[in-house]
């Protein structure tokens, strides 16, 4: 057909964003996402039907960019749903709808970009504009704190991103000394096992700490936490799915692209310290913050350890399946922040309650959305998790699944401890009288958390082979 | 509210039935059978056939109870109620799912979806902070509990490659037998209430609904044991040291929970460590059944198996009419606590005693079925003592001392919940008007004492029934049941000619007095006029004798100010006691305080200060830049 | 004449450790983008036109006048004159400076390799860490985008050094994204400025656990 | 058959020459040996007081305890005579028969509401608990010893020939004979003629107890004391003798115990309350010495 789709989808997007900026009625806004959903559809089933196939030279979709393909186009029209109708809540300026609209488009398209590239630097440059153009998403309150949380998000995350600017340099550096000038993921993956292994590792650390902005894990995982703080919810849903998502698969790639070498073993080593400082970090914070936003923030940043420490146990599978299941249950979580926050305008646990009896679905979609985030079966993440512990054990790291389960239980007591307050403690009188929610309000959370069980649980073969060559190295 | 329960119940008995027509003939012809669904295989071979009669018979006089006892609980939400009976349902079901797994992994699931739905189970009332407190500490050692099974799993899988149970047999045949069957003790123990893994127990059971925790107490925490006579199992050759190490862990969790039931004063939470104290005994028993068979005496481990498994089912039959008839208490009384109670046998006379025969059963005392089964441990015990050499004979001693210990023991907590709490004249106003509940609500007790009498009067039969399973656990235990069916026999005549002698008796009596004068006059105060209700003696003063016997183990804090000189004309004083697990605080509070603590400690790191925030990833390179380099990794 | 320029980099950054008025630190950063064009054009003389006129564009047009003059804008608007209260003293960040320059020697040295000229690593990795200490040891968040420019230029001639070309496709990505992301941070410190009532870095701290 | 028919006989006489000795070695003449009988029987004919706190518990709990006792001394044998209940592990029932009756009475003391009923019954409970293991390591030792289970088969096979088994004859008779005084409520754990609410034991739980209960009470309490005597005299009879001979051996023992019993109870002061548990759980340490010299007796400790 036309190799040359993704190019089209890119430019179609852009023009999207463009006419949102510029026609501002609400219907055509829809239309407008609804143009674009349809694109991204496209897209996706172009790519599903030319896998492995380079495109435009520098993209190509394999597996990994196509199921995370799908797990955007889902989020994704689900938090252009909630974000219509957060606006509409607010009665906010079409004006900021329209920017915010735009934005969200050109957000996705970038991380689309992210998934589909085969060439370290355009990921890397992928990866930048997604950061800008997610600035926007998360500065849509125009408050303090928003602005607080836009600019360190902004300006860290360009300090990450040239730090994991400096590793692509030194793998260049490593592969110039080999005479390879090609610095697609497959040239390095032929060339790198005759590379400088110190080249390489330095590459890699600094890939590693640069990317970690971006996938929201240790070290530099502070200011994704008060991002999603200060996102609307829908933004935040994005930033610890699609976003985290994207991260993932720039680590994931270069980590992939080096695990014929002789570093795997240190590589591995690297993902299971970040990983496990990650947990720590979360497990730290969150028995301690009484604010829902930061505490579903701290979780991501657990789950985000918890993928990485699979990938350097060697659960690649494990590891992408929990971060696809992990996108569902917190976007499913954050989507369902919005009606909390409605109901009682507060972030803080400390002046809630009664959840139960005042939006008795939403109550529902939280206990379901604990079990997903704290993995209990019939959640699939319990599933993915038992494969990180196996690999694990199975690994010359096996003691770190003491301290890992350890941390594990503090976080399910902290996560446990606090929805259970927000869902029975009677509530204080100050709450406002329940604002009346529709069910159907809740249905996209409860069939994102079916999700979670079904892809965990009673995933059909061939999904699971889908997911299986996703992790394999090709040739 | 409760239609949602009706239906569960409806569901649950639909389950029940099924599973139910499905193992009867597995446990009479002792054939194993089993289904596949998607990657999960159902079997049910004789211990799961038995554990399936067990959990269904449990869980349904649990809901029938529950549909009645839901009654005041009008006020809930529909997600309260939907959760409830969601939950009650899937417990039910992942109960029988766990027994019909046949790998580790499988079993895995369903025992973290039964820890999940009694969890929700116990937040029931969730409202209250302290039960909202209680189910996140049942469910964070629930959760420690899967991590041990977790790391069993991964054991067995690393040594064997594979997660089947048949696989275990394969590792005991290999390596150790304890490298495997410590961490699933560990993990399966921690849902039976092993010492000192017990501590989620006496709060978790007193916390929950009393449908739930009957419920709780007399079918789940048999999962546990379940878990551990699956292991066991696969096990062959001279385990005799494990057998003498579970029967250890047994004796101090029956003597130590025991002891603490005594010196509770709340109803249900005496009841929870008295379940634990059964816990131990079924401990003891397994032990002595394992060290039977490890020494190759069959009429040790036929006992022994004989001896656990007709426990379970019949601490499973007490402690649910026991925890329902607190149940009825409580509704009756809205308090627990037996220092407010008293004189409810006058008032409630049916549910009381309903209660006191089930005290009489889990005392072990005839004629009710509770000495059938402490019969065979004693008779196993004796066995031992006689039948091996010095070593075991000495083990089985301690057995022995341990067996007519708890007893008595037992006697002395259940003569105070029921002497205390529901003799006598009431204490508070609630308990002065408390007044009986529906035939409804003591229907399922009565089914229970029902069966316990039949279990009581034909052991043999009983033994009969379930001589497939212990087959499968002693192979030799035909000839041994064989020589063991005329003394069951007998016992089961001995039970009902005991009733019988009373009620000759009683007539005996009732023809000798029919003359005789019979007038109605308040107590005897000795002398003293002004004796009114609080002057009885209370549950505290009750228990008081033994715990000066015992102090160091069990901790009473006295809360008082004393006399002093100053005080001529002393004012209205207080005195309040509480009991301290002092296993509870020792082993689990100092961890669980010190993590706290460095928690936070530890929250340093979020400063709101971004140049700190690119500080660590710069601390990050040159760290693992400097690890790399000494070759750390 | 290469090595000349490098070293004429190495000394802004020492002059930057000392600067206290901050519009001489925005024209310390115009010098470095000019001495970078030198560099890069010194180096890269022998490739086609339009990557010259890329090369052109990134550093003279985008690091020597687009962004200095955007932050003398923001300087103004702001009313900002000079790092009031430097966490760190002068003297300490000459110190600093001043050591990292000699570590980064030293490191390019030690990890020398026969196509890494050792006078690009040192000054390159000696602005990548400097922008670090800067921003770490600066308070006003528009220092902090100094910082980051900082070490941007020493990305810039990292890559230089490295020799080895992005494709042009990557190239302009990322040059986009650097620009675009310099003008929202400029962007963002305004919105500080009205937010905040100061752009002092340390007062933006609200979000903290 | 002969030994309930020798219990319930002895029952009669037991309580009377017990008092009979305690007078004699006081110094009086003291009451007839059939005075306790003609109480009972006139017990048995009067009206009763129920106390109002108190439900049916109380009304049936005298029967229950009666009845235990009566069920326990159809599984005594009498020497190779066997019993009229006899099946394996009978031993085991023989010591919860009479801790059903100990929980009955506990029960009905706590029905009547009193303060000191309380009392007595917590200590009835505690003592009850500390000495059933004396009897149930005396048992398991004999079971050890016979190799049988039943208590007919134990003192049918039960022979005494060596001097290690007469100390631990010796030992197991002293066991049982103390294990009777707790049983039975006297000295020196507890003083039958006590008059102080606070001190006593078994006295106290039935205070509340009149008329035909309490006679069935004394009762039951001569035939468990008249049991125990039984039981002792078991050790004390030779396979050899005819059966007239040792039902004349069996009275003699049994006349020595009360007297001995009563002897005990003329010298010999009561325990402090505080000391009471202490001094019954020695009895419990005495049998684990005879279940040791069993052991060694069995060859299966050498020394």
């Amino acid at each position: 057909m036309n190799l040359s789709m993704p190019l089209a989808f890119f430019a179609g997007s852009i023009c999207i964003a463009g006419v949102m900026m510029l026609a501002r009625q609400r219907v055509l806004q829809v239309l407008l996402f609804v143009a674009y959903f349809s694109l991204l559809g496209a897209l996706l089933v172009h790519e599903y039907s030319y896998l492995d196939v380079v495109e435009a030279e520098y993209l190509k979709a394999d597996p990994l960019a196509v199921l995370f393909l799908g797990v955007l186009a889902i989020i994704g029209a689900l938090a252009a749903y909630y974000g219509m109708a957060y606006a509409r809540h607010r009665g906010d300026s079409a004006r900021q709808v329209a920017t915010h609209n735009a934005a969200l488009v050109l957000f996705l398209t970038m991380v689309v970009g992210v998934y589909i590239s085969r060439h370290i630097g355009l990921v890397w440059a992928f990866l930048e504009a997604s950061t800008l153009t997610s600035a926007i998403l998360i500065y849509y309150n125009r408050n303090k704190h928003s602005v607080e949380a836009t600019w360190k998000y902004v300006f860290v995350c360009s300090i990450g991103i040239a730090i994991a600017f400096a590793g692509i340099l030194f793998l260049s550096i490593a592969s110039e000394a080999r005479e390879v000038h090609d610095l697609s993921f497959e040239a390095i993956r032929m060339t790198a096992p005759s590379m400088n292994v110190g080249w390489l590792k330095f590459a890699f650390l600094f890939m590693v700490a640069g990317y970690s902005v971006k996938m929201g894990v240790a070290p530099l995982f502070n200011v994704d936490i008060d991002a999603k703080d200060g996102a609307p919810s829908h933004v935040s849903a994005l930033l610890s799915s699609v976003l985290m998502i994207a991260g993932f698969v720039a680590i994931f790639r270069i980590y992939m692209a080096l695990a014929g070498t002789s570093i795997l073993p240190w590589m591995n080593a690297v993902m299971i310290i970040v990983g496990l400082m990650s947990v720590f970090f979360a497990a730290i914070y969150i028995s301690k913050i009484k604010n829902v936003k930061r505490i579903f923030a701290y979780s991501s940043l657990e789950h985000a350890g918890i993928v990485l420490i699979a990938v350097g146990s060697g659960a690649w599978f494990a590891a992408v399946l929990h971060i696809v299941l992990h996108a569902f249950a917190k976007s499913s979580l954050f989507f369902q922040y919005a009606h909390f926050y409605r109901l009682y305008q507060t972030k803080s646990v400390n002046s809630v309650g009664d959840y139960i009896k005042l939006h008795p679905a939403g109550a529902g979609v939280l206990i379901l959305g604990l079990l997903a985030i704290t993995a209990v079966p019939p959640m699939g993440t319990f599933i993915t998790e038992l494969f990180m512990f196996k690999a694990l054990f199975s690994g010359p790291h096996a003691w770190v699944a003491i301290p890992v389960f350890l941390l594990l239980t503090v976080i399910l007591w902290g996560l446990a401890k606090n929805v259970l307050n927000i869902l029975y403690r009677p509530a204080p009188s100050i709450v406002h009288a329940p604002a009346p929610f529709s069910t159907m309000e809740t249905v996209p959370q409860y069939a994102l958390l079916l999700a979670v069980v079904y892809m965990g649980f009673f995933a059909p073969p061939a999904f699971v082979q889908f997911v299986r060559s996703a992790v394999t190295i090709h040739p | 509210m409760r239609i949602s329960f009706i239906l569960a119940t409806m569901i649950s008995a639909a389950m029940a039935a099924l599973s139910i027509a499905w193992s009867v003939p597995v446990l009479v012809n002792g054939q194993a059978a089993s289904f596949a669904y998607g990657p999960l295989v159902f079997a049910i071979d004789p211990l799961t056939a038995f554990m399936v009669v067990l959990i269904n018979i449990g869980v349904l006089l649990g809901m029938v109870y529950g549909i009645s006892y839901l009654r005041p609980y009008a006020s809930k939400s529909f997600m309260e109620a939907l959760v409830h009976a969601v939950a009650m349902v899937t417990l039910h079901g992942s109960m029988l799912a766990v027994t019909m797994m046949r790998d580790m992994v499988s079993l895995l699931i369903m025992w973290e979806i039964m820890s999940m739905s009694s969890f929700l189970l116990v937040l029931f009332e969730g409202e209250k902070a302290r039960t909202r407190r209680v189910a996140l500490s049942y469910f964070i050692q629930m959760h420690i509990g899967a991590f041990f099974l977790l790391l069993a799993t991964m054991v067995l899988a690393g040594q064997t490659g594979s997660y089947t149970f048949e696989a275990m047999g394969l590792f005991y045949a290999q390596k150790p037998a304890w490298m495997l069957f410590l961490p699933l003790f560990l993990g399966f123990g921690m849902k039976a209430g092993f010492l000192p893994l017990h501590t989620w127990l006496p709060h978790a059971h007193p916390a929950a609904p009393s449908h739930v925790s009957g419920v709780m107490s007399g079918v789940m925490i048999k999962l546990g044991i379940y878990g551990i006579l699956r292991t066991i199992l696969f096990m062959h050759g001279d385990q005799s040291m494990l057998g003498v190490a579970i029967l250890s862990v047994g004796i101090i969790t029956g003597l130590y929970a025991i002891l603490q039931a005594i010196v509770r004063n709340d109803l249900k939470r005496l009841l929870a460590y008295s379940s634990v104290e059964n816990i131990g005994l079924l401990g003891i028993s397994i032990g002595m059944a394992v060290l039977g068979t490890s020494i190759h005496n069959d009429v040790i481990a036929t006992l022994g198996w004989t001896a656990v498994l007709l426990h379970m089912v019949h601490h499973m039959l007490f402690k649910v009419v026991l925890f329902q008839s607190a149940g009825n208490i409580y509704v009756a009384t809205h308090t627990r606590n037996l220092n407010e109670l008293g004189g409810l046998m006058r008032r409630m006379p049916k549910t009381i005693t309903v209660f006191v025969l089930g005290a009489l059963a889990i005392c072990g005392l005839p004629p009710l079925n509770g000495f059938v089964s402490e019969f065979l441990m004693y008779a196993a015990s004796i066995e031992g003592m006689k039948n091996s050499g010095a070593y075991f004979s000495i083990v089985n001693f301690f057995v022995l001392i341990t067996l007519c210990l708890i007893g008595g023991l037992a006697i002395i907590a259940f003569t105070k919940a029921i002497g205390v709490g529901m003799l006598g004249e009431p204490r508070t106003e609630p308990a002065r008007h408390a007044t009986e509940r529906s035939w409804f609500m003591r229907l399922p007790q009565q089914i229970a004492i029902g069966i316990m009498i039949v279990m009581a009067i034909v052991p043999q039969l009983m033994i009969a029934s379930i001589s497939a399973v212990i087959r499968s656990f002693s192979p030799n235990s035909d000839i041994v049941l064989a020589s063991l069916m005329p003394t069951m026999t007998s016992l089961g005549i001995f039970n009902a000619s005991l009733v019988g002698a009373v009620v000759v008796v009683l007539a005996l009596r009732k023809i000798a007095t029919r003359n005789a004068q019979r007038r109605e006059g308040p107590t005897w105060g000795c002398g003293f006029t002004e004796a009114d209700a609080r002057l009885q003696y209370t549950s505290t003063t009750y228990a008081d004798s033994t715990v000066q016997l015992i102090s160091p183990v069990v901790r009473v804090h006295a809360h008082m100010h004393a006399l002093n000189d100053a005080d001529v004309f002393p004012h209205a004083r207080t005195y309040t006691t509480d009991v301290v697990d002092v296993i509870e605080e020792s082993t689990i509070q100092p961890p669980i305080a010190g993590i706290n603590y460095a928690l936070r400690r530890l929250a340093v790191f979020h400063t709101g200060s971004m140049r700190t925030y690119i500080l660590y990833a710069f601390v990050f390179i040159i760290a693992i830049a400097v690890v790399t380099i000494m070759g750390v990794i | 004449m290469v090595t000349i320029l490098i070293i004429l980099f190495v000394v802004t950054l020492v002059y930057v450790s000392m600067v206290d008025r901050l519009a001489t630190f925005v024209t310390l950063l115009g010098i470095q983008g000019v001495l970078l064009f030198g560099i890069a054009y010194m180096e890269l003389r022998d490739v086609d036109a339009l990557n010259l006129s890329f090369i052109l564009a990134e550093t003279l047009v985008f690091k020597g006048i687009v962004i200095p003059w955007f932050l003398q804008r923001t300087l103004r608007r702001n009313k900002l004159v000079k790092e009031a209260e430097p966490t760190v003293t002068h003297f300490t960040s000459l110190l600093f400076v001043t050591a990292i320059i000699l570590v980064s020697f030293l490191l390019a040295y030690t990890v020398h390799e026969e196509h890494l000229r050792i006078g690009y690593f040192t000054a390159s990795l000696s602005a990548l860490f400097t922008g670090l200490f800067i921003i770490m040891a600066r308070t006003k968040i528009i220092t902090h985008v100094m910082g980051y420019l900082l070490l941007e230029n020493g990305i810039f001639l990292l890559s230089l050094a490295v020799g080895n070309e992005m494709p042009l496709a990557v190239n302009t990505a990322i040059l986009l994204d650097l620009l675009t992301s310099v003008l929202l941070l400029a962007f963002l410190v305004d919105k500080v400025g009205e937010s905040f009532q100061t752009v002092d870095a340390s007062e933006l701290n609200e979000l903290n656990d | 058959m002969i030994s309930i028919a020798l219990i319930l006989l002895s029952s009669v006489f037991f309580i009377g020459i017990v008092n009979r000795t305690k007078s004699i070695a006081s110094g009086r003449i003291g009451p007839g040996l059939l005075q306790h009988l003609k109480d009972i029987v006139r017990l048995l004919k009067k009206g009763s007081v129920t106390s109002t706190s108190s439900s049916f518990i109380f009304q049936l709990a005298p029967t229950i305890s009666f009845v235990t006792v009566i069920v326990a001394c159809l599984f005594l044998p009498f020497g190779d005579q066997p019993s009229i209940l006899s099946f394996q592990y009978d031993v085991v029932v023989f010591a919860y028969l009479l801790a059903l009756g100990r929980f009955s009475m506990i029960l009905m003391a706590m029905d009547t509401a009193s303060p000191f009923e309380g009392m007595g019954a917590n200590r009835e409970a505690l003592y009850g608990m500390l000495v059933e293991p004396a009897f149930f390591v005396l048992a398991g030792s004999f079971a050890v010893l016979t190799g049988h289970t039943s208590l007919n088969e134990i003192f049918r096979d039960m022979h005494l020939g060596s001097g290690v088994s007469y100390l631990m004859a010796a030992f197991a008779v002293y066991v049982f004979l103390q294990i009777a005084m707790v049983e039975n409520s006297r000295l020196p754990v507890d003083d039958p003629k006590t008059h102080l609410e606070l001190t006593m034991v078994h006295e106290v739980i039935i205070l509340d107890n009149s008329g035909f209960d309490l006679g069935m009470i004394l009762a039951t309490t001569s035939i468990r004391f008249a049991m125990f005597g039984v039981l002792i005299s078991n050790f004390a009879l030779p396979p050899m003798v005819p059966l007239w001979g040792k039902i004349i051996i069996a009275i003699v023992v049994m006349a020595v115990f009360a007297v001995v019993v009563g002897l005990l109870e003329s010298f010999r002061a009561r325990n402090r309350m505080k000391r009471n548990p202490q001094f019954i759980f020695t009895l419990t340490s005495i049998a684990i010495l005879v279940f040791f010299t069993v052991l060694i007796l069995t060859n299966k400790l050498v020394l």
